[in-house]
């Protein structure tokens, strides 16, 4: 699956265009090369294309023009029954979390790793530890709509990392969190890019961007206007 | 697809155990589906049972037929015995019943109800009947052979088959399982049309469900097994009531009416084992619709 | 309550073109329930021909039935006159038609068939039958009563009313329709109760979307009715094939079948206005039933 | 319906303690007011109970014990038919929007007028003019589904305004938005105080906090643990 993964980079975008149905260009002529272990901010003014850029990385949408290769992969070219195995290299935090209603936190985080065919034995104590983790460790039995707008935030997030993903995308992470659990949040996703994932964090919260500085990416409508090897918020 | 096989067969208790918890989670979906399946059996029940039985009736009618050979009056003794002879050789009769003249009088005052005792003085020398025969056919198809074999021998005056009556209930039986037949086809599949929709409906609800699926790496088999076993079990689940029904009803049915319907030509079947026989059909037939439906419905899901 | 009658019959047309653009916007489910309202009306459509023409068929026979009254061999003319009268004027008589004993013999030889040829050398003085009366009633329900006074009168032989084939026949016909207007009943039922179902479950697949409508402040009554409109229109599509098979079907098959099925006393009923009513009847009930089903589907989640 | 209101306070509560049916204890004996045409920050660490206080005010859930008054009116004692008649004096932003999926921009923010009866001709223009207010005139005609999550939570924050209600409750309205747009939304915010309404807004965003300093009630684990009068970021 891997055969021309070049270790160069992990994400490459080369003359990415994306026009919805309804016509409205969400992105346009982008190029971007991420290296495998990197941590990358992606900010940006609301509607400017940061959520439909990170659904090119893992096939919500398929590009207008140009070309997407993700850990190797020229991800237009996967087909529709092969696009699960793919998935499992990426880890996602959805902006609006996607929940499966009807599972508990535990099966929910759970899930990822049974469709990847985890041992079972191993499966139990995996979900705890991410749980732990991400501090939820007491809402594993909840469902969904019992919990909090953070709480949910944080599921999603134990979610993507527990099957320790190549690249993990992460949609406003932190945009339910108060502070703190926005610092121990950050803390865990930097621990995850220490064993050598790729981190891509979409953000609007200027406070976490200049406490942990990391290469940022501005879009602005549609258009990659800045990009920093060294973090800086780029607003004000 | 040998790491998918693999990877199915070793998940199988918990796709089971999935299949489970969401029929138990989806609440009014589940039990709307399983409504709909017990209602479609029962409908497709109750006229299989009744076509069954129609069937059974006009089978049974149609091998009771008879052949009545008639002789002429002036027939001798001699020929009668040979006629008697000659009919016993012939293929496929199963077996020849002498009957006289005298008893044939008797027979048709007797068929005619009150108005044939004015006849009865007419009997003895007056008796303006032949000798007859009375032949059983090995199986109903034969009958018209048979008559046209005999209808050439000598001094036979008239060949018969069946009674008018019992020709005409057997026409009878044979239009309204004609009827009946196209009505069950025709039901059976709306009624599993019905199935498949409802399973279909339940599962458009949960698409959001399997996109998330997807979306964290499960394969497509991973997400449709437990959508088909929870179809199989709605599907076995849906076919309790109608399989109760079927065999207290029957049973009631038979034992009510003593095993038969209007007249003693028309036997109901045995209830043992037709009842256990049918009620297999009806929840193998609940449960590949379950899954078939599922299997279907799910599909149009993981194509993106 | 004055206050939500009056915006209810002031935003009319609003919920209107709301509920039109939830049928098109829910796409599968509008299809689905629009599905299963077409099956279900199917169904009764075809049971309910079939249960109409057996109710009319029965009835008709009935009616035809007429009171065979016999008169003793030995009755003078006089008497047979005075009978004449006698029954003319009872109650409930349509007509009577005076049969001599030679043409009562004829009837009894040609009803017999072949069989009967041999009877007819006692035509003349060796007749053994007297005079009859054949009584038209005007209803079929007063039959009995009529007979049993006939019975009671001077020189009369046997009271008979209707020859045994047709009586059989229309216990026959009652029987099927006695058996048949349980089963439609039954699948009436039934069928609703799956129109009901298809409803709910398309309801409750959106009780995210009527308790947001409920937050921002509708009241109960402006949210349920564009879902009954919903419901009605549901019902009006579903029975648009219907209409069509019953219209086509209906008129095909009267035109092959001559109007009749099997003998010419079993007639089919007219296709005109049948057709129209029948089918009037259908759309009534498959939007009474989306409308009711809407209504019931939607109050549970109306209680938070 | 108002007329036991007094004109001393807006919301009231009184002794109130939710205890939800899995165990959780969200809130406990809360006591507070609220006067008519206050602007006033909730914030707290994540699950704290801030989501439980504000769904008790458009009586989402029902308070365990304690008594709670909203424009006068006792929200535990109002029959379930009358419900939607009393949210119609508050106008809500949902934490996950709660957007009508299948009707567009437009319609979903006009819904909230059509339900109370506001003259047809009316209608349009103020939807028009309350878009224009959050910036989204142009996406009038798309469905949630086709917005980015900040387009989607101005809609939110449209449908809530426009009706111009006694009281406006906003559960994290910036929690997706970038600050420029943040600063927008506030703005917004102040402008809809300004004409009278009574404004209370849930969030974790320092920046806003800091920036318009208004009375702050901290909520933690499930009490107010600081109520200010002006404002003041209680963390760090
Ligand atoms: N499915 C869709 N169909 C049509 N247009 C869409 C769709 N999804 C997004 N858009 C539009 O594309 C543009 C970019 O959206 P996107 O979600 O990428 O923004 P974003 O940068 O993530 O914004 P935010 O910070 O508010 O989440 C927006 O104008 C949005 O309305
Ligand atoms: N429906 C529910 N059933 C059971 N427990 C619930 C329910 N809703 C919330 N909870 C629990 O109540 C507590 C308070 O939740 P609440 O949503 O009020 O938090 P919050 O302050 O809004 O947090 P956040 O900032 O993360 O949105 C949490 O522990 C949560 O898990
Ligand atoms: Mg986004
Ligand atoms: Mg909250």
């Amino acid at each position: 699956m891997n055969k021309d993964w070049s270790d160069e980079y992990m994400i490459k975008l080369i003359g990415v265009t994306k026009v919805y149905k309804t016509g409205v260009r969400a992105l346009s002529d982008i190029n971007l090369t991420i290296e495998p272990g990197e941590f990358v901010y992606v900010i940006g003014p609301t509607g400017a294309g940061k959520s439909t850029f990170i659904k090119l990385l893992y096939r919500e949408e398929v590009a207008t023009s140009g070309k997407v290769f993700v850990a190797g992969i020229d991800v237009s070219k996967i087909k529709d029954r092969k696009v699960p195995y793919f998935r499992r290299n990426i880890g996602v935090v959805f902006q609006n979390f996607r929940l499966l209603p009807k599972k508990t936190v535990f099966e929910n985080v759970s899930f990822a790793l049974e469709v990847t065919d985890t041992p079972r034995k191993h499966i139990r104590s995996k979900v705890r530890r991410t749980l732990d983790l991400v501090g939820l460790a007491d809402k594993a039995n909840s469902f969904p709509h019992q919990l909090s707008g953070g709480q949910q935030q944080r599921v999603a997030i134990a979610r993507a990392i527990v099957n320790e993903p190549k690249v993990l995308i992460a949609d406003e992470p932190t945009g339910n969190l108060d502070p703190d659990t926005s610092t121990e949040i950050l803390n865990v996703l930097e621990r995850v890019n220490a064993q050598g994932t790729t981190v891509l964090v979409v953000t609007h919260d200027k406070y976490i961007v200049e406490k942990f500085k990391k290469r940022t990416i501005l879009i602005d409508n549609g258009c990659i206007t800045s990009d920093t090897s060294v973090g800086g918020y780029i607003y004000d | 697809m040998i790491r998918e096989i693999f990877s199915c067969i070793r998940n199988f208790p918990r796709h089971i155990g999935t299949a489970l918890k969401n029929i138990w989670r989806n609440g009014v979906m589940s039990i709307s589906s399983i409504f709909a399946v017990t209602i479609t059996l029962i409908i497709i029940g109750v006229i299989g049972v009744i076509a069954i039985n129609i069937q059974d009736m006009t089978m049974n009618v149609e091998s009771s037929l008879t052949i009545h050979v008639q002789m002429e009056r002036e027939a001798t003794q001699e020929e009668v015995d040979a006629t008697y002879a000659a009919l016993q050789n012939l293929e496929h009769v199963a077996s020849v019943t002498y009957s006289d003249k005298e008893s044939e009088l008797q027979k048709l005052i007797d068929g005619m109800g009150e108005d044939g005792e004015i006849f009865a003085e007419y009997q003895g020398e007056d008796n303006p009947l032949g000798d007859a025969f009375i032949i059983e056919a090995e199986d109903g198809q034969y009958l018209e052979t048979i008559a046209s074999q005999i209808e050439n021998m000598e001094r036979v005056n008239r060949v018969n088959y069946g009674g008018e009556s019992t020709t005409s209930l057997v026409s009878g039986l044979e239009t309204v399982r004609n009827i009946g037949s196209v009505f069950i086809i025709g039901l059976t599949v709306i009624a599993l049309f019905m199935i498949a929709n409802t399973i279909k409906i339940t599962i458009t609800s949960r698409s959001t469900e399997i996109s998330i699926m997807r979306m964290v790496g499960a394969s497509n088999w991973y997400i449709r097994i437990p959508f088909m076993l929870e179809g199989i079990m709605i599907g076995l689940i849906g076919s309790i009531v109608p399989i109760l029904i079927l065999y207290y009803g029957y049973n009631a049915l038979y034992n009510a009416s003593d095993g038969m319907f209007i007249s003693n030509m028309l036997l109901l079947r045995d209830p043992y084992p037709f009842v256990f026989q049918f009620g297999a059909f009806l929840a193998i037939l609940g449960s590949s619709v379950g899954l078939v439906g599922s299997f279907m419905s799910v599909r149009k899901f993981l194509k993106f």
